[in-house]
């Protein structure tokens, strides 16, 4: 019965929205079509909002890659606010697993010394692979999450292979919070010298150098350093204790 | 000196960020600082609402004029929203020193971001922005339903995980398609260029945000997580759903009804949903015998009336909607935190081993206050929503719907009466008196509903601006 | 033409609303959820395609880019996704080791 | 085989992350400021990475740098090389072949090698070579899953599928 | 000068090609072969020089890669074979049996041991 009002009712979606997106082209879009509206200003303009960020976006933020023009300058805000989801994640798993801190140590077995070995060579590699990707977020596809991510599987690759292995909570903890408030001090210098939130007042130096793009990089660095240790304290607090 | 908005995020947020290094320290001042974080941000909302009633505030973030760059826009109401939400926060956070279970340290950072979400939600004035701390509510919401971490509140946070993760992909797809269409983000924006959409398009976007923001806001029908995430998470938790989140959600709504879809030919439905809404929950209400879950449904009765009054569109019910909410923060918040102590006390959930737990006066009068501003009695601050909401439907004309609208009411003041009877019966039994931490918010809570209950003008003269705001203003 | 990248993610996306209000099994109603959240960012991915255009990184020898800001926009919706998932597992975690089980079914029957 | 110094061992791992990362950041046409400022980044990410790591990336530290290792080390890559081509086209064979020549089975071998990393080069080389793969290490005896057993004893089917890699592995690595 | 690249261009379709006959090997091993470790036998092997003749190919075509392809390459070489390796004795220590025509097992002996 359940199953028969489910098919129904996504059937039902399907059709609503399938009908709402047959209106909209796909790929058959010329982005300087579109016309924006200051709210402010109350004026109209001539180009969209996309197309002013592909055409002025190296000249407003110095940034090559404009996705990361658009993620940590134009809507840093949100970026902000994604930073704190993740952080938030961190401390709700934290909270729920903190129960099972008390419990039985939960019996594990040695792994297997070829992975023990070849995790304790790639370690390093792969935590500076990571750092290369939040380094160049500004240049390259990448930036401070896939970076992070990535130091979080060199410390993954760790908890597999000894599966004893704790990190230590306090130096998360610390490494996450200095991160953080990296950022969030970044957004009230930007307040005080300019008079707006995360305003980038660093100098932008010449695009696709390294040292460009204003505080695009040094943002990066911290979100890089902040989602590591989250994912890092998620994994260690799932994974439970250990002996 | 100019305060911008901005900071009444930023601030939150950052303490949140320094709390692990504070604990380091000592773990003792904690509640200390956020309490004082909280009460920091409160003035500081006020100082916005004060800006903001001289004109609305355009806060440009990050030095990009909209809709280039995000933009948070204050305008009298929303200031007046995030103030309510900042003081029941400051309120609540007395109330907080009760909690004991550890890790507090997790509690308080989480404590900050839901206010930095709430308040987020409301002054934000871009929808994606809108969708991003809507997902920081309701994350650090999740975190704190499970708080307790025993299996009432376990199942209650993952309903709610459930409920709100459809929501969130609502929201998405009703934002995917906006953007499709228009390229832009910025709410005033979308307003404007509004017609430049497909029409059946601009229905089914409104629906999907509609229904996404719906969920926050304990809409019909997407609220079934409502009682049990309320009765399981621990009651200062509870209180901050009814007063922070909740209110948070329904002010997105009002900002997707009227900032960004300003037309009035779909407002039949948003009525239906908030009279259902109404229905839902005062009738389960009714037969419900604990106390907590009573609550809960008595609140998606009152957001159903809130819902209601916003769909009704005229200025007086939109009015009555405003006040409707903040007299639901207070007085709901007032009785979250009056039933954590009478469960405390009693020593169980159920109502009818609560004889005679009002009888101690420093708990009995806020609670009957609070339950008299609920029910809508004058001259409590309650009264003036309810009020303002049936005049607004009687200027519309829609008699049916004031009838069903009474009828709920009715219901609502008989469980309500019930409750008090209950409450104020003789009894021999002898309950342990609360501590300040209970006193001090409850006496807060029922000063406020007293005073702007006698004297409502001040809130009266920020709420005529709704006029501008139905007009698509800020 | 058929716009079917933009059926393909609905498509993804009713699966997932069909998942979570039939299955019974805890996991594989947040499997859903996570079906769901897939399907949206394909849409907000499929929204901002430009026939022919690239990605939108600096590059001497195109000049016509991708819109960047639905890109920049399922970065966060990605990020959002999978903290809400942990969160969501950590409580199944929480709520297996109170109860000892996972069916929606057997959860009600141990409530009495 | 006696543990060097940690100094020696942390300037080891400085100079392989180093390495590494000048090769990460190259790209034709890079002009001297641009090189410049990245280079100085990455030294301090591979100072960064050395302090995490160091301790489990060597044993001997900077003597795995000297000329003769890093000869042997070379010599090495074409013996590999051959030998992994020799194993898919051995592969190839018994695929492709409609009998399936195939006699599969776990034997047991032992090494002489002690150190860590040398162990795994040489189980990493017996798993790409020809009809074997590595199972298992414990101390110094190799579990080994052999597509094609050709004799159950350890010595003689050591000398099998170890080759001559182990000669120089030793080399490289003890 | 655009003869040489012109051979480097040939060269580099031809190992990619070779690469990819090496890939599509693997699958076939994998359908071919009777339990999981001789799958896992010619899955890693023709996988892994698939895979790096595909990389030097890559390199080929632009030189420029070369140096990236080759710290790909070498990672690949690292990894591939631990992941067979740690595959392995997990379906071992779970309890999956070796072909029934399979010689001999010396590891069984070991694992009460262990």
């Amino acid at each position: 019965m359940k199953r028969i009002v489910a098919a129904i009712l996504a059937i039902l979606i399907f059709i609503v929205l399938a009908l709402a997106f047959v209106k909209i082209p796909f790929g058959n879009i010329n982005l300087s079509d579109y016309h924006y509206y200051n709210p402010i200003t109350d004026k109209q303009t001539s180009d969209s909002v996309p197309q002013h960020y592909l055409v002025d976006g190296k000249k407003d933020t110095g940034s090559t890659n404009i996705v990361t023009a658009v993620v940590v300058d134009y809507r840093g805000f949100d970026t902000l606010g994604e930073v704190t989801v993740l952080f938030l994640a961190a401390t709700g798993v934290g909270s729920i697993m903190y129960i099972f801190e008390k419990e039985k140590r939960r019996k594990v077995r040695r792994a297997n010394a070829v992975v023990e070995t070849a995790s304790q060579l790639l370690f390093g590699f792969i935590v500076l692979f990571g750092a290369y990707i939040f380094v160049h977020g500004h240049l390259t596809p990448g930036g401070g999450f896939p970076g992070g991510a990535v130091i979080a599987s060199a410390f993954l690759l760790l908890y597999l292979a000894y599966p004893r292995f704790h990190a230590e909570h306090k130096t998360l903890n610390v490494a996450e919070s200095l991160a953080g408030l990296t950022f969030v001090i970044a957004g009230l210098l930007g307040l005080l010298i300019s008079g707006s939130f995360l305003y980038n007042f660093l100098p932008f130096g010449v695009p696709t150098y390294l040292f460009s793009a204003g505080i695009i990089p040094v943002i990066y660095v911290a979100v890089g350093v902040k989602v590591g240790s989250e994912l890092t304290g998620i994994v260690d607090a799932m994974m439970g204790v250990r002996e | 000196m100019m305060v911008q908005p901005v900071l009444l995020i930023a601030l939150p947020l950052f303490f949140a960020f320094l709390l692990p290094l504070i604990s380091l320290w000592s773990k003792k001042v904690l509640k200390y600082v956020v309490m004082g974080v909280m009460a920091f941000n409160a003035i500081l909302a006020f100082i916005v609402l004060i800006e903001a009633l001289k004109a609305p505030i355009f806060d440009i973030i990050a030095g990009f004029q909209p809709p280039l760059g995000i933009v948070l826009m204050v305008g009298p109401l929303g200031a007046f929203i995030a103030l309510v939400i900042n003081v029941a926060a400051f309120v609540i956070s007395l109330y907080s020193a009760t909690v004991t279970k550890e890790p507090l340290l997790k509690y308080y950072m989480l404590s900050l971001l839901i206010l930095m979400g709430a308040t987020g939600m409301v002054l934000t004035g871009d929808l994606f922005n809108l969708f991003v701390f809507l997902e920081v509510t309701s994350i650090a919401a999740y975190g704190l339903a499970s708080y307790n971490k025993d299996r009432k509140g376990f199942e209650g946070a993952l309903k709610y995980v459930i409920m709100g993760s459809i929501g969130s992909s609502f929201v998405l797809i009703g934002i995917a398609i906006i953007y499709a269409q228009l390229r832009t983000l910025n709410m005033l924006d979308i307003a404007t260029r509004l017609g430049e959409m497909d029409p059946y398009t601009k229905i089914v976007a409104f629906v999907s945000l509609f229904l996404g923001f719906g969920v926050e806001a304990e809409m019909f029908p997407l609220n079934a997580w409502v009682p049990e995430t309320y009765d399981g998470a621990p009651h200062p938790v509870s209180a901050m759903f009814a007063s922070m989140s909740a209110k948070s959600g329904i002010f997105a709504l009002a900002r997707v009804i009227f900032t960004i879809f300003a037309f009035s030919n779909y407002l039949w439905f948003v009525v239906i949903m908030g009279i259902l809404t109404v229905f839902f929950g005062e009738i389960i209400a009714y037969v419900q015998k604990n106390i907590k879950r009573m609550l809960a449904y008595s609140s998606i009765g009152q957001m159903g009336m809130i819902i209601m009054g916003l769909g009704i569109g005229t200025v007086l019910s939109v009015q009555g909607a405003f006040f409707q909410m903040f007299s639901h923060a207070m007085g709901k918040a007032l009785l979250f935190i009056a039933a954590g102590y009478m469960i405390y006390a009693a020593g169980t959930d159920r109502m009818d081993k609560m004889k005679g737990i009002g009888r101690n006066p420093l708990i009995g009068i806020p609670l009957l206050i609070g339950i008299l501003s609920i029910m809508g009695m004058p001259p409590f601050i309650g009264f003036y929503g309810k009020f303002y909401i049936l005049m607004g439907g009687f200027q519309q004309g829609y008699y049916a719907i004031i009838a069903l609208f009474l009828a709920a009411s009715i219901v609502e003041v008989a469980y309500y009466a019930r409750f008090i009877k209950i409450a104020f019966e003789k009894s021999e039994r002898k309950y342990p008196a609360p501590n300040i931490w209970v006193y001090a918010p409850l006496i807060i809570f029922a000063i406020i509903i007293v005073l702007f209950g006698i004297y409502p003008k001040p809130v009266m003269d920020i709420l005529s601006h709704v006029a501008a705001f139905l007009a698509g203003g800020a | 033409m058929i716009p079917y990248y933009y059926l393909a993610s609905i498509a993804l996306i009713v699966i997932g609303i069909y998942v979570v209000i039939a299955k019974k099994n805890l996991i594989k109603i947040i499997i859903g959820l996570d079906l769901m959240d897939t399907g949206v960012n394909l849409l907000l991915i499929a929204i901002g395609y430009v026939k022919g255009g690239t990605a939108p990184i600096e590059n001497a020898n195109y000049a016509l880019y991708v819109d960047p800001i639905p890109q920049a926009l399922v970065l966060t919706a990605i990020v959002i996704g999978v903290s809400v998932m942990a969160l969501a597992l950590s409580m199944v975690i929480g709520l297996y080791k109170n109860i000892g089980t996972l069916e929606i079914d057997e959860l009600r029957r141990v409530k009495e | 085989m006696e543990e060097t110094g940690k100094i020696s061992r942390f300037l080891y791992a400085f100079i392989i992350y180093t390495i590494i990362w000048c090769i990460l950041i190259y790209s034709p046409g890079i002009d001297a400021t641009h090189y410049i400022q990245e280079f100085s980044v990455g030294l301090i990410f591979a100072l960064i990475a050395a302090a995490l790591s160091y301790r489990h990336l060597s044993i001997k530290g900077l003597r795995n740098l000297s000329p003769r290792r890093i000869a042997w080390a070379i010599a090495y890559i074409p013996v590999f090389l051959w030998a992994m081509i020799k194993a898919n086209l051995d592969v190839a064979y018994r695929v492709l072949h409609p009998k399936r020549p195939i006699r599969p089975g776990i034997v047991r071998i032992r090494t002489n090698l002690k150190n860590p990393a040398g162990k795994l080069a040489l189980a990493n080389s017996i798993t790409l070579t020809p009809g074997t793969m590595t199972m298992q290490i414990i101390d110094d005896k190799y579990y080994i899953h052999w597509i094609y057993v050709r004799s159950e004893d350890e010595v003689e089917a050591g000398k099998h599928i170890k080759g001559n890699f182990e000669k120089y592995l030793e080399e490289v690595f003890e | 000068m655009s003869i040489a690249i012109l051979i480097l261009q040939i060269l580099g379709y031809i190992f990619i090609g070779i690469g990819s006959f090496f890939l599509l090997l693997a699958s076939i091993g994998l359908l071919r072969m009777p339990d999981v470790y001789n799958r896992m036998q010619t899955a890693t092997k023709a996988t892994t020089l698939g895979a790096l003749s595909v990389l030097f190919g890559v390199g080929l075509l632009d030189l420029a890669w070369m140096p990236m392809s080759i710290v790909i390459a070498l990672f690949i070489l690292l990894t591939a074979p631990v992941g067979a390796s740690a595959l392995a004795r997990a379906s071992y220590k779970h309890g999956i049996k070796l072909w029934k025509e399979s010689v001999v097992d010396k590891y069984k002996e070991e694992k009460e041991e262990e």
